[in-house]
């Protein structure tokens, strides 16, 4: 069975289909490993080589991949989920209960799906706080460190947008508590919350805003920061690697 | 090698057809502090690792998932106001400053100027691997004792009890490796050798966790 | 540089396994739902019954919903309850879920099972559908409650909801709209006496026991008795949780509220000698009171061959001990003119004269006494200030003031929570208090109902002793209570609550005010059902007799012990009342003017007879002049009773008059119909009859036709 | 990390010389990519099953018609809500679609000129659905109609019958 499998694929590889996609040959030399990175757009904006060091758990424990990781996760449910959710009120709550009992996995995706967008918050903080203690931030790391930033802003704007759309107990009132500390805000406050929501309560108007907010605005905005953040890791020379990571531990 | 390029669709002629590969300009590239080291090809080595990277989370996520349901609670209803209603719990910090300040000092300037504190870190010479608070032992001391003073008088006159503490803590921390500092082994020769922003970071840290800790569970 | 180790590859080979093995498990768990495995158990169930066609006929292997928009409601039930219209899985021995649903009036293909069993409609899981959990608050509601599902749309009272009636009917006898607010429960004008002059009928000691026992007075033969008296109906009067010094305060108070000047009727102080010095005076004051039918709305205790028992009407208080607790110039005040000392009360004025009067008085004085009332009442003395006050603060503290008047109190509406919407309402919005019941509504209803304070110390909600099944109709009245339909599609099958239209006028009203007619009678649909309805009293019945009835009635039937009283009414009232029924009282059915009685021949009177006795066999049912059947009236004196309006439009369609009397619809032809007519028009009792015959035959007429 | 000379992951042709190794390093390619592919695979099983609802929010496409007394013989009664014509001709009953069969405009009886006309295009069909004029190609189609236990009419919308099936009542 193993060697049909790779005859197969060695076959595949031979085709003219294959060779219009992958123009390079088997990456089995640095040249073409280089030509997969150049070549591909999911992959040219990481770096040829990477220092060996910054590839170890510790230098990083990989917290940008794995938020990077849970955005993918959360876009791929959350676009399913998208499939069977109305954003209006009391449409949604239906919504979820459908999930629950009769959409197939429907539970199990909103459970990844929740799951994965808590543990991003968790996951951007900590990477923030890791960054920091490293001393990531430094120049040449200024820029990015700052668009880091933001992007633990967006993480937190989408999941708070998200908290509202099951539209039970807990996502109205954790919203309404949220959006009444902005009334606070001087001269600005009430304005800025009478826009969020779409009006003075948590409504329907809200509910239509936060889901707009959540899966075209911030997604979009998160990807292009996050294309950002990845492109100026490269661009600003990798990791911070510190010379003591050669003893493999602080 | 005729063959071969029209295979690949490369050119390798570059007289016939000249391609430019990389323009080098002065200050392009990014200054690197340190010894790069050895490097390693990405493709496959920094690839295989976030495939693992990812399969492994996955599998730790699809777990939770199959076994903790999401919350779903009832119908929303403007009519019904649970006790107590909380935010999300990553704002569950903030709702608890608005126990001891008012709203706009709780939810919009600490807020704001913790953002602010952030972005502009880099822009400053806030050097992590700086030089250590307690390099100058005698001036910085009466510094830090006025600072911590005043700032734990601050939060007791608002009652801040959940900020206090752990403030003290970290204050306690700083105050117990000043006496570790002549160049004795342990862990609080460890943190002497810490910079002041290290210190309010990690002073930032602790006060978070503390006040959601506090408010996702009380 | 470039090449794996073959331990990232096997840490790569391992972890993609695993990942393969853990995406599997979702749609696995996904392939094994709940309600798959009901659906496969129902085939298999269906496999073992004969008839397996028919079980399967329009079996689908998929989630059955019940989807009604308008009602914002989404039924899965049916899902895992395949079987609830199977006629043939009726049986006990059918094992849930599949077993049939009893008959019911509604289509549970149409309406789904949620609506009257709550529960959560759109779960597809057993617990999640019949419990309470976080997402759904409402539970499955306990079979012996169901009734209380038809109660919300069913606002009328249904024959077949005999729990939830009976619970209406005793959230309204014991005035539970006088603290909370109950829809379809009116609040009446005066729910409970009166005691701007209490002071003046009953004593602070009364007052004092009454208020630490109204239910239970035990006697010093430790007989328990309830109201001072035994009776099997409780008094509204409920048991507050009183202490000592608040049952010294609320008396004192009490005791002096002799706001209205105490004017007792004052007879001649020499006619009163007189009277007093006949020994018979007691006797034959009891004669009188016998004679007045007061037993018809008052009990007394008999007792007979060792046996007590009641005897007599359940609309006024119970009578035996009566004595010992009211001031006889109080009672001979009260007794010439109720409503001038309760306005609203429901005893008729009567025309006594003064020695019946005294002699009455004198026998509910002297005879209806019980020495062992006050027994365990301590000596209370005179009303101190500071216990007036305390009491006066405590009768609003309280709440008494929601249901009793004082003059110079504001009256307290609402005193109580609303319960208007109490049977929707979520486990979240109730208090539990420190009680170990189960957090959920019916559990809660019920421990409130039974100890109030079991689930609120500080409750302030007194104390009532229910039996079980008046515990459960109450509790089923309470959860039909769900407040206003959701939705507007809902509101449109609401069956309102039958509206009372009567509003009496003029002269009528004074004298139907004065006698109370409507405590035992029914005037379109309002009033009392001991009587006869009257709605249509005037369309059936001939001034002349009406009139003749109401002056004396006693003649009429004396043998019954619940009968009309008598009033001593004069010739000016009786024709008051006669006038205003032959005007107003009328059914549309019945056209006077259709019916001569001057163009009926005798011949027609010959065949009307020839009907009545050979064709239709109506002595089988009916009496004339002593024979017949007791079935129905006795017809002897129709003539001069019933109209001839009357009497063609019952033969015609006896049904259109009374819906639901058992006279059968005979389909006379409209010369039968005339003939009968013509032949009961002349039907009159021309000599004096026996009384006992006279006296059933008039019963059973005016109780059948009222039927 | 140790040296190794073979060829790096994914799954390239091995020209090497220790067999062993090689054979172990390629069961472990082998492994890998079987495993992500029957995850691939599975995860388009799973897709599929996801998009395909398990409930419907629609009006049934089965209803009940109400007791046939309610129609007069000689009659056509529109039913607004399921878009169908109940028909009762001295023969029977029939359910006829009152979507035209041309472009799916809803039609409308006209009981003076007594035939179904669509008001989009002018095709003009008679009481049974049997066209008299106009564009539309085909008939309008019969639906399945029959009587329940308890005495209603029940149309089923998804099964088509031949005009020539008539419900006798």
């Amino acid at each position: 069975m193993a060697s049909t499998l790779h005859s197969a694929l060695q076959n595949l590889r031979d085709r003219k289909v294959w060779k219009s996609i992958f123009r390079r040959g088997p990456a089995n030399t640095n040249r073409t490993r280089s030509l997969a990175v150049f070549g591909n757009l999911f992959l040219h904006w990481l770096p040829v080589k990477v220092r060996e060091k910054s590839l170890r758990v510790r230098a990083s424990y990989y917290l940008g991949s794995v938020s990077f990781i849970l955005f993918i996760v959360l876009f791929v449910t959350g676009i399913l989920l998208m499939f069977y959710y109305h954003p209006a009120a009391p449409h949604a709550y239906r919504d979820m209960k459908d999930l629950q009992f009769v959409v197939s996995n429907g539970v199990f995706l909103r459970n990844l799906h929740r799951l994965a967008a808590h543990l991003m918050v968790f996951a951007v903080f900590w990477h923030m706080f890791h960054v920091f203690y490293r001393g990531g931030y430094k120049p040449p790391h200024e820029f990015n460190w700052v668009v880091g930033v933001v992007l633990l802003l967006v993480t937190l704007l989408l999941s708070y947008t998200g908290y509202l759309l099951p539209w039970d107990q807990l996502a109205f009132w954790a919203v309404t508590v949220g959006t009444n500390i902005i009334s606070a805000m001087p001269f600005v406050g009430d304005k800025i919350r009478f826009l969020l929501l779409g009006g003075n309560i948590v409504g329907e108007n809200a509910l239509l805003r936060f889901y707009v907010l959540h899966v075209v605005i911030l997604p979009l905005v998160a990807f292009l920061l996050i294309g950002i953040h990845f492109w100026r890791v490269q661009k600003d020379g990798g990791l911070t690697v510190k010379p003591k990571d050669d003893d493999g531990k602080e | 090698m005729e063959k071969n390029k029209i295979e690949t669709g490369f050119s390798s002629d570059a007289k016939k057809e000249p391609r430019r590969v990389v323009f080098v300009a002065k200050k392009t590239s990014a200054k690197v502090v340190g010894d790069p080291g050895p490097q390693l090809m990405t493709y496959p080595h920094l690839l295989i690792r976030e495939a693992i990277a990812f399969q492994l989370l996955v599998i730790v996520m699809v777990l939770v998932a199959l076994f903790w349901d999401a919350p779903l609670e009832q119908l929303a209803n403007p009519l019904l106001t649970p006790n107590p209603a909380k935010a999300p719990w990553y704002f569950l910090g903030l709702q608890e400053l608005l126990h001891f300040f008012p709203p706009f000092v709780a939810g919009i300037l600490i807020p704001t100027l913790v953002v602010i504190a952030l972005v502009v870190i880099p822009y400053f010479n806030v050097n992590v691997e700086g030089k250590a608070i307690w390099s100058r032992p005698a001036q910085n001391l009466r510094i830090v004792l006025v600072t911590v003073f005043l700032l734990l008088a601050f939060l007791a006159v608002f009652y801040a009890w959940t900020i206090f503490l752990p403030t003290a803590l970290v204050a306690a921390l700083l105050l117990f490796s000043y006496t570790a500092r002549a160049g004795e082994k342990g862990s609080f020769q460890v943190l002497a050798r810490k910079p002041v922003s290290w210190w309010v970071m990690t002073w930032f840290i602790a006060v978070a966790l503390c006040l959601t800790v506090v408010g996702t569970f009380f | 540089m470039g090449k794996l180790t073959n331990r990232t590859r096997l840490v790569l080979a391992v972890s993609s396994v695993m990942f393969l093995a853990v995406l599997a498990i979702s749609p696995f768990k996904d392939f094994r739902r709940e309600w798959k495995q009901y659906k496969h158990s129902y085939l298999r169930f269906a496999q073992t019954r004969p008839d397996t066609k028919k079980l399967v006929a329009d079996y689908r292997p998929d989630i059955d919903q019940i989807w009604l928009p308008g009602m914002n409601v989404v039924d899965r039930c049916t899902t895992c309850h395949y079987g609830i219209t199977q006629a043939s899985l009726a049986d006990q021995s059918v094992p849930q879920p599949f077993r049939a649903h009893p008959p019911i009036p509604h289509n549970v293909r149409d309406w789904g099972c949620t609506i009257c069993h709550r529960g959560q409609g759109p779960a597809t899981e057993v617990a999640e559908a019949h419990k309470s959990t976080l997402a759904w608050e409402q539970p499955i509601l306990p079979t012996r409650f169901i009734q209380a599902s038809c109660g919300t749309c069913h606002y009328a009272d249904l024959p077949q909801t005999p729990q939830l009636t009976r619970g209406r009917a005793l959230l309204a006898g014991l005035n539970c709209q006088g603290c909370h607010r109950l829809p379809g429960v009116e609040r009446p004008a005066m729910l409970a006496p009166d005691l701007t002059n209490v002071g003046t009928k009953v004593s602070r000691e009364w007052i004092y026991k009454w208020l630490k026992e109204p239910r239970t007075i035990v006697d010093k033969d430790g007989n328990v008795t309830v109201n001072g008296y035994e009776a099997e109906d409780e008094p509204r009067m409920p048991k507050f949780r009183l202490t000592e010094t608040e049952l010294r305060g609320l008396s004192a108070y009490l005791s002096v509220q002799k706001a209205k000047a105490f004017v007792s009727y004052k007879l001649d102080a020499r006619v009163v000698a007189a009277w007093t010095k006949n020994p018979e005076l007691a006797s034959q004051g009891e004669l009188r009171f016998r004679q007045m039918f007061c037993s018809t709305c008052h009990s007394l205790a008999v007792t007979r061959a060792g046996e007590t028992k009641l005897i007599g009407g359940d609309i006024g208080p119970e009578l035996t001990k009566v004595g010992s607790k009211v001031n006889p110039d109080w009672l001979i005040t009260w007794l010439r003119d109720p409503q001038g000392y309760l306005p609203h009360t429901r005893m008729p004025r009567y025309g006594w004269s003064d020695e019946d009067l005294f002699k009455v008085t004198r026998y509910i004085a002297t005879k209806l006494t019980d020495p062992d009332l006050l027994t365990g009442v301590p000596q209370l003395g005179q009303p101190r200030e500071d216990e007036i006050q305390l009491g006066r603060r405590l009768f609003l503290e309280k709440g008494c003031a929601s249901c009793h008047v004082i003059e110079g109190l504001n009256p307290q509406k609402d005193f109580g929570p609303d319960l208007s919407a109490i049977g929707g309402k979520n486990t979240s919005e109730l208090e539990f208090g420190a009680s170990k019941i189960p957090h959920n509504l019916v559990s809660y209803i019920q421990a409130k109902l039974q100890d109030p304070a079991s689930v609120n110390p500080a409750a302030r909600m007194p104390q009532y002793n229910w039996n079980q099944p008046d515990l459960d109709a109450i509790t089923t009245a309470l959860l039909s209570m769900k407040g206003a339909p959701p939705t507007s599609a809902l509101q449109n099958l609401v069956v309102p609550r039958k509206e009372v239209d009567f509003h009496p006028t003029g002269a009528f009203e004074e004298v139907y005010e004065r006698y109370k007619c409507y405590s035992c009678h029914k005037f379109n649909g309002y009033g009392g059902d001991l009587a006869p309805d009257l709605t249509y009293e005037g369309s059936r019945a001939q001034r002349q007799w009406i009139v003749d009835f109401l002056k004396n009635p006693q003649t009429l039937r004396p043998t019954v012990v619940l009968r009309m009283p008598q009033f001593n009414m004069s010739g000016r009232d009786a024709a008051t009342l006669a006038d205003y029924m032959t005007m107003v009282l009328q059914h549309p059915a019945a056209n006077p003017t259709a019916v001569d009685a001057k163009q009926f021949t005798l011949a027609m009177v010959a065949l009307g007879k020839q009907l009545y006795e050979v064709k239709y066999q109506c002595q089988s049912c009916h009496t004339i002049g002593g024979t017949g059947g007791y079935v129905g009236p006795n017809l002897s004196n129709a003539g001069d009773w019933l109209t001839p309006a009357w009497i063609e439009a019952w033969l015609r369609n006896p049904q259109a008059l009374v819906p639901d009397t058992i006279e059968p619809r005979r389909n006379f032809t409209a010369d039968e119909v005339r003939a009968l007519t013509a032949y009961l028009t002349t039907l009159r009792q021309s000599i004096k009859p026996q009384k006992t015959a006279s006296t059933t035959a008039k019963h059973a007429a005016t109780q059948g036709a009222g039927r | 990390m140790s040296e190794t000379k073979h060829p790096s992951f994914p799954g390239v042709p091995f020209s090497g010389d220790a067999v062993n190794e090689i054979t172990r390093r390629d069961f472990l390619n082998e492994i890998t990519l079987g495993a992500l592919g029957i995850a691939g695979l599975g995860s388009v099983a799973v897709t599929y099953q996801f998009f395909s609802p398990n409930v419907l929010f629609e009006p049934p496409t089965t209803f009940r018609a109400g007791n046939p007394d309610l129609y007069p013989i000689h009659s056509v009664t529109f039913l607004q809500d399921q878009q169908v014509y109940i028909v009762r001709m001295p023969e029977g009953f029939y359910a006829v679609s009152a979507v035209c069969t041309h472009l799916g405009c809803v039609t409308e009886w006209k009981p003076d000129a007594d035939m179904i006309a669509c008001p989009c295009h002018g095709s003009k069909f008679k009481a049974d659905g049997t066209k008299i004029e106009g564009p539309a190609p085909r008939p309008l189609p019969h639906f399945a109609i029959s009587v329940t236990p308890d005495g209603e009419l029940l149309v089923d919308k998804l099964q088509n019958i031949k005009p020539a099936q008539v419900l006798k009542v």
